[in-house]
């Protein structure tokens, strides 16, 4: 161990490193403790324990249940005595007249009472003047509204239970077999069943009901358009709108995604310094890029929604106007590190200015570019989901006008699976698409450095 | 000339090899042109004709809306300030929205992120799932969480910095595990050698290494967060966003508060970005180094 | 003390190391040749418990080491120290931060994220630095030093972690014959001083027998040599290395005084 | 003649399931297509600002708007749109109410109980949701609605949905929202948006108390953009005010329930509200 | 045929080239060498009017060609090829492209924008390529070949350009020796069998010798040498390096003869 010896004795030099680690120390423990303290003012700015108070578990059961399940309806008009049976209450999910599901036994010329057997010992029965709940372990709920005296309820002896809630117009009874509800004017009762009912056939189509091997047969003999046709049109789901609004949402991130992409690669030359000699222009270019894009597309659909009313079109527009900002910055900064060898190799030949463009700058910028466009027309895809729920119209309409009318929570759930399978489809395309079309691509650290730390 | 890799091919094979790739490429790229020029006017005729109104007509009219806006808000210039100072708190509330979720967004990410990268999980056989966990976070658009959350939290920031955080945690994941798979994973082993546990490995370890790009990364998201959180104010999350679209949505009578609130979003997020470009500059300089 | 018994790993298809098995009775030191891809890495790996064994065992002072998990495996990586090729550092930290991780295992997972190692450790860390010659870098980050500096950061690591036996990985492959001489005297002092055992994958045959007390040769996974450096005749070398008759120990030469022999040539300049 | 428009395009306010609104419309889409023999599109955007803006902007051609949007539209441009019709309730009037409400378990049962307390209003162009009981409650209370005067909190919920919801969850301690004011409270009325809460089940309206209620607010116009033709405007009105009598139906799906049917009105029946709305600008 | 006249280049104050005057009246193949710094490279960029003079002229067959402007400017350059350090191709675009832009100047801009070349050309190009030996990779992108073939690359787009003269700079500085002879060669020959004038900055004296008819030597970007190969003792050669006594030529030769004459060491790995 021939090293030279230093003059500093060690006790020295531990004191020094004493010193040094009770920095080290209070910086590594500052760090999470201005997180932790940030956190705590957060918490309780935002009121979070309030939150927490307020929080409506019922809510989430709701949300939760009526996303795998649906209710049919059985409801009886207590002024004309008329019982009616619809799923989910809706009038294109209604039993035709006369008909009902078994578990449903209609008043006939024999008898004046509707029986609705919830199974498990649970029953519901509308009589000519009194509503009956056997609830097994129980007893016996009785109630018979009138026009004058309101809702009048007999319950087994004992305290209520807090499962019904009764008032003087009004008995609501919610058990797991279904729930009854009796107004002076109606008494309805909902029953839950899992499954997303007629999600392929409504209740008037031929086919409902029936099994996938007869569907294929009769699809084989020359009923599959009609079939289709079925399903498509299905009142309750409807496909086709569904359908139209995928497009419309993914149309809207392709048309403004890459139309802002055709339009941000000429201008964005304006904004280098290399090919831009003129300052002023520079500056200005960049100006416009900061501020189309700081405005943000959901401002730009609001704001474009005059000149072109709601529809796709105008947030494709606004998707474009956006992202022309984004991709200008994006590819200036990359056309700013462009190799001068290529271009100089190039204009060497005696190539003409657009020649130098074309084989000097382009081949270069391509893989950023193409990675770039394809990452913002995934991450277009989301935007233009929340664009068409402002204006636009699309899937993110549908959702968000079903969340915010919390009807069809089955329907939400049915829209959030295809907006993620949606959002999931084109992120595969688009890192797809990357590989394909930029063979033998830098790999991701030429992504990660300059331009390419824009990534949404 | 004689060159040792000479191979038997003459030189009429090479370009009829050549001639045929060539036309191959010029046919791809024929087809792939008129393929993207296709489905561009195509879906421009779709979305004009799907519209409302039409593009060319809407064209004209483009600055109808802007110049209504800021006609008020030049008449009511005076009541400006009062109106940014009214609505400043609502900037904060947004701001710490955006701060928040990106916080924790990124240490979900940063955990998500180590768990799924081959070399460094946890539990190896597990990387599937926490890539998948990461890919549907960051599938899901945040107005879906928060919209839902709303129904069962009630409005207010929480919903968004809930819906922001979990986006977040997803894209964050995805962008950590890629600086992750870069990092180096001899100190990993060394600290390995030592007997040090996962935690141990992953902070000393992986961390100095990956610190840069993290905070870089983490930056950029919070300015792809502030506008978020921005937005889920329109749909009832509180917020800067919120009171912009009151103002919006009541129109003219309040287009200068519009006015006021568009300005001071618009340049917090302008601020932020260069202040966040600029750090992100020098780390990612440093990182170099 | 150490005893590998029919130890074997399978990557695939692929027989890494073959049955090997080695007796260590006393701390000594041992240098373990063969030529690339004979299995040297893989077996230090197994006996550090960074690559789990397909078969047999590897027996610590009676203990089998092969069935240790979690906990009790890291507390046997901690008594038996890894020296790599490529120092595997944590580069951006500093030297005395990187000494400090040989007492991760023994501190709590906790306190060691926040940097509170106990002063004590502090001043052991720089004591070691410092009999290993480096103590003035002490502050320094680790990728700010030469390899050869570095390696001994890593050393020092390893006497950090007071271990029973260090495995050194080919520990001077890295470096140049001027600071490979440093390394091999620090490894060789280490195991005479302090009495550890050293086990030290090694490139070369004259360093091998210049600092070891024992040669084990491996080709294919197998331990085809085992025995005192003057044992390894040109002839066993030829057999350990697979060579024909133009083997000429000079081919694996890192010694200095070899070295000066022939004129170091510019480089040439990457082609871009 | 109507060969000056290619396509005719009518906009349905906010407030229900988008593909509802647009189920709920189809018919008087296909009859106005067959009637005006060109391309004829509904459109649904989601607040009642999006219809608004599409009348101004000239791109959607007729609406039923809110009294409120109507005011804001004539606001905004007074040739942009008229009125045509209204709908007319079973008892011969045009108006309906707005309804305040609050949980029965928080013991507030009228506006003097909510000092300091939060207050939820629905859509900003809502007339019952927003403008009546912005001018009428401060009216009642003797205070104005900002925030800390009187209520501790005044806040948008976005429409009558999110109102009921936000109530019901306690998010706010009161809220407003409409109903005809006709039936039963338990039944959350005969029409409006707390009888179609209860529908969905969303609130047991046992669980609510009414603590408040406006005076008649006329029912919002049926109007067209000024520019379109004559004779479009004509055919139009013709169409919407025979509707009822035509296919029922159709009828009960466009005006959202059971009414007597669309009548003739002018743009005289809404200056109050104009005046009101002129009141709430800054 | 070419002169250069009283050519000066300034950046701000700095004086790259000085005053050079030089006279080629038949093709020949001409060195140019100088240390760094010297100006050879800017003097050649002057000719190929990558970059313009501040004085002076050159007179290409009476012309001049410094006043060229646009058209004719592009016209000139394509006469007068340039081969670059540092081979200057687009990487992502296939070595027949790479070739094929010795003609974008003859050529429409619509059509070359599109890729669209005459399948003359690329007949042509490939027989280009054959000739200096590398038909073969014609498919691959450039950045797919070694340095040495992408040198020649760059030749085959020089001579696709059909030009008078062949100006290169450094063409081997980044190459490795064996490389180095290959394009070395090319260029020789190109000038022998073509009869094109090659003008080629050399960092190193022997090549100079061994390929040039005439040897232009630069110092400090005056032309202080100019004359045959045998011309260039060490002397001279200590002149134009501005070395002092312990110049050896060995130090900035980079023949594989020369080379071969010392061992190549083992590469010590880069410490990460
Ligand atoms: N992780 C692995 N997966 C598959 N094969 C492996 C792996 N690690 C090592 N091997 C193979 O096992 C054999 C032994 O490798 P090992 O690294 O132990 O050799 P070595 O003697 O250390 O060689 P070197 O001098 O190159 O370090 C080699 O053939 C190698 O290819
Ligand atoms: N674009 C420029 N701006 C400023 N100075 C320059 C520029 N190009 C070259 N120079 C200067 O001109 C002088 C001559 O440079 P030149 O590149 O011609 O030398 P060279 O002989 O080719 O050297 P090398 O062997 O390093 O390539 C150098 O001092 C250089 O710093
Ligand atoms: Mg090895
Ligand atoms: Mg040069
Ligand atoms: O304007 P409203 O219909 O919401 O009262």
């Amino acid at each position: 161990m021939t090293t030279f010896d230093t003059t500093v004795p060690p006790t020295l030099r531990k004191l020094d490193m004493e010193r040094l680690f009770i920095r080290k120390r209070a910086l590594s423990l500052a760090l999470p403790l201005l997180v932790l303290a940030y956190l705590a003012y957060v918490f309780v700015a935002f009121d979070v324990v309030g939150l927490a108070e307020r929080m409506n578990p019922k809510n989430a059961r709701t949300l939760v249940a009526d996303s795998y399940s649906y209710k049919t309806h059985v409801t009886r008009d207590n002024r004309s005595g008329a019982v009616s049976v619809a799923v989910e209450g809706e009038r294109k999910g209604a039993y035709p007249d006369g008909q009902s599901p078994e578990w449903v036994t209609l008043p006939d010329t024999s008898s004046q009472v509707t029986i609705i057997d919830l199974e498990d010992g649970y029953e519901v029965r509308f009589g000519p003047e009194t509503i009956t709940f056997d609830i097994p372990g129980y007893g016996t709920i009785r109630a018979t509204p009138s026009r004058s005296a309101g809702v009048q309820a007999e319950f087994p002896v004992g305290d209520l239970p807090d499962w019904i809630n009764a008032s003087k117009n009004r008995l609501a009874v919610t058990t797991d077999a279904g729930r009854l509800t009796v107004t002076r004017n109606r008494a309805e009762v909902f029953r839950y069943f899992a499954g997303w009912e007629l999600f392929f056939f409504t209740l008037d189509s031929p086919y409902h009901g029936m099994g996938i091997g007869e569907l294929m047969t009769r699809a084989a003999t020359g009923e599959a358009g009609a079939i289709f046709h079925d399903v498509w049109t299905n009142k309750m789901w409807r496909h086709q709108d569904v359908a139209w609004a995928i497009f419309e949402t993914l149309l809207m991130a392709f048309l403004g995604t890459m139309g802002a992409g055709l339009i941000a690669l000429p201008l964005a030359f304006a904004a280098t310094r290399n090919f831009m000699p003129l300052r002023a222009v520079r500056f200005a270019t960049r100006r416009v890029f900061d501020f189309v894009r700081g405005v943000d597309s959901l401002i730009w659909t609001v704001v474009l929604a005059r000149a072109f009313g709601p529809g796709p079109l105008t947030g494709a527009l606004a998707i474009l106007v956006t992202d022309t900002g984004t991709f200008g910055k994006i590819f200036s900064e990359a056309l700013e590190n462009v190799d001068q060898k290529q271009i100089e190799g190039v204009a060497s030949t005696g190539a003409k200015p657009a020649q130098r463009y074309r084989f000097g700058v382009i081949p270069q910028i391509t893989p950023v570019l193409l990675s770039q466009l394809l990452y913002f027309l995934e991450s277009n895809t989301r935007s233009a989901t929340i664009i068409g729920a402002i204006t636009g119209g699309g899937i993110g309409l549908l959702l968000t006008q079903a969340i915010i009318t919390q009807k069809d929570w089955e329907e939400v759930a049915y829209y959030i699976v295809l907006i993620i399978f949606m959002v999931m489809l084109m992120d595969w395309l688009s890192g797809w698409l990357r590989r394909r079309l930029i063979k033998g691509e830098p790999g991701r650290k030429a992504r990660r450095q300059g331009a390419a730390m824009l990534l949404p | 000339m004689t060159h040792a890799t000479v191979s038997a091919r003459s030189v009429a094979d090479i370009q009829a090899d050549y001639q045929a790739l060539i036309q191959r490429k010029r046919l791809y790229g024929g087809v792939i042109l008129a393929v993207f020029v296709a489905m561009m006017a195509a879906g421009f005729r779709i979305a004009d004709d799907r519209n409302a109104g039409s593009f060319w007509n809407g064209i004209t009219h483009v600055f109808d809306y802007p110049s209504e806006v800021l006609s008020e808000a030049v008449e009511k210039l005076s009541l400006l300030s009062a109106h940014v100072v009214q609505f400043f708190p609502a900037l904060i509330e947004t701001l710490n929205i955006a701060a928040a979720a990106t916080l924790i967004g990124a240490i979900f990410g940063t955990v998500l992120s180590l768990l799924a990268t081959r070399g460094l999980a946890r539990w190896p056989a597990l990387i599937p799932v926490f890539r998948r966990l990461l890919d549907i976070f960051r599938a899901i658009p945040e107005i879906v969480i928060a919209l839902v959350l709303i129904f069962l939290l009630g409005g207010g920031p929480v919903p968004a910095m809930i819906a922001i955080a979990i986006h977040t945690a997803g894209a964050l994941g995805k962008l950590f595990s890629e600086v992750n798979e870069n990092a180096s994973l001899k100190p990993v082993e060394g600290l390995a050698s030592v007997g040090a546990g996962w935690a141990q490995r992953m902070v000393l370890g992986v961390f100095p290494q990956v610190g840069p790009n993290y905070v870089s990364y983490a930056l950029l998201r919070f300015e792809i967060n502030i506008r978020a959180s921005a937005i889920l104010g329109f749909v009832g999350a509180g917020g800067i966003g919120y009171e912009l679209r009151n103002a919006m949505s009541w129109g003219q009578g309040r287009y200068d508060e519009a006015a006021a609130i568009f300005l001071l979003l618009f340049f917090t997020i302008v601020l932020v970005d260069q202040l966040s470009g600029l750090l992100r500059d020098r780390l990612t300089h440093g990182a170099k180094q | 003390m150490l005893r590998i018994d029919k130890l074997t790993k399978r990557f695939g298809d692929k027989i890494a190391v073959d049955t090997a098995t080695l007796d260590i009775d006393k701390p000594c030191m041992i240098g373990i040749i063969g030529r690339s891809g004979a299995g040297k890495s893989t077996l230090l790996r197994m006996i550090n418990r960074l690559g789990d064994a397909s078969e047999g065992r590897i027996l610590f002072e009676g203990r089998d080491v092969t069935q240790l998990r979690g906990k009790e495996k890291r507390a046997w990586q901690s008594d038996c120290a890894m020296i790599f090729q490529q120092f595997n550092l944590v580069p951006r930290m500093d030297v005395v931060s990187n000494v400090l991780h040989g007492t991760l295992n023994r501190r709590s997972t906790l306190a060691t994220l926040f940097n509170l190692y106990p002063m004590d450790d502090i001043h052991r860390a720089i004591d070691i630095l410092d009999r290993l010659g480096i103590a003035e870098h002490a502050a320094k980050r680790a990728e700010a030093l030469s390899g050869g500096q570095q390696q001994r950061v890593a050393i020092a690591r390893a006497l950090m972690q007071d271990p029973a036996i260090i495995l050194a990985d080919e520990p001077i492959a890295s470096l140049d014959p001027m600071n490979a001489q440093t390394v091999m005297e620090a490894l060789r002092r280490i195991h005479e001083e302090d009495g550890r055992t050293v086990i030290a994958n090694l490139h070369t045959l004259d360093t091998a027998r210049r600092y070891c007390d024992r040669v084990v040769g491996m080709r294919d996974g197998r331990i085809v040599f085992d025995g005192l450096p003057e044992q390894l005749t040109t002839g066993v070398a030829r057999e350990i290395y697979g060579a024909g008759d133009d083997f000429s120990e000079a081919a694996t030469s890192t010694e200095i005084e070899t070295l000066n022999r022939t004129k170091p040539r510019r480089q040439p300049a990457v082609a871009v | 003649d109507t060969s000056e428009i290619q396509e005719f395009r009518i906009g349905i306010l906010g407030g229900e399931n988008a593909q509802d609104r647009l189920n709920n419309n189809e018919c008087l889409r296909q009859k106005t297509e067959d009637l005006l023999g060109v391309e004829t599109k509904l459109f649904a955007p989601a607040d009642y600002n999006g219809v608004i803006q599409g009348l101004l902007g000239g791109t959607i051609d007729m609406a039923w708007l809110g009294a409120s949007g109507y005011a804001k539209t004539y606001l905004s441009d007074p040739a942009a749109v008229e009125p045509i019709l209204v709908k007319v309730n079973n008892d011969g009037g045009y108006g309906y109410y707005s309804v305040g409400f609050a949980r029965k378990d928080s013991g507030i049962t009228s506006l003097d109980d909510m000092q300091g307390k939060t207050f939820g209003f629905g859509d900003p162009n809502s007339t019952s949701g927003f403008l009546i009981p912005s001018i009428e409650i401060p009216e009642a209370t003797g205070a104005t609605m900002t925030s800390g005067d009187y209520f501790g909190e005044v806040k948008f919920t976005g429409g009558h949905e999110q109102t009921i919801v936000a109530v019901a969850n306690g998010d706010v301690d009161a809220g407003v929202s409409w109903a005809d004011g006709l039936g039963e409270w338990e039944d959350g009325f005969n029409s409006g948006a707390l009888r179609r809460a209860v529908d969905a089940g969303l609130v047991d309206m046992n669980d609510l108390v009414q603590i408040w209620q406006s005076k008649p607010i006329p029912e919002g116009p049926v109007v067209l953009r000024t520019e379109l033709p004559e004779d479009v405007k004509l055919k139009m009105t013709g169409l919407m005010a025979s509707l009822k009598s035509m296919d029922a139906e159709c009828f009960y799906g466009v005006a959202a329930g059971e009414a007597k049917g669309f009548m003739p009105i002018t743009h005289d029946a809404y200056e109050v509200i104009i005046e009101a709305r002129k009141l709430k600008s800054n």
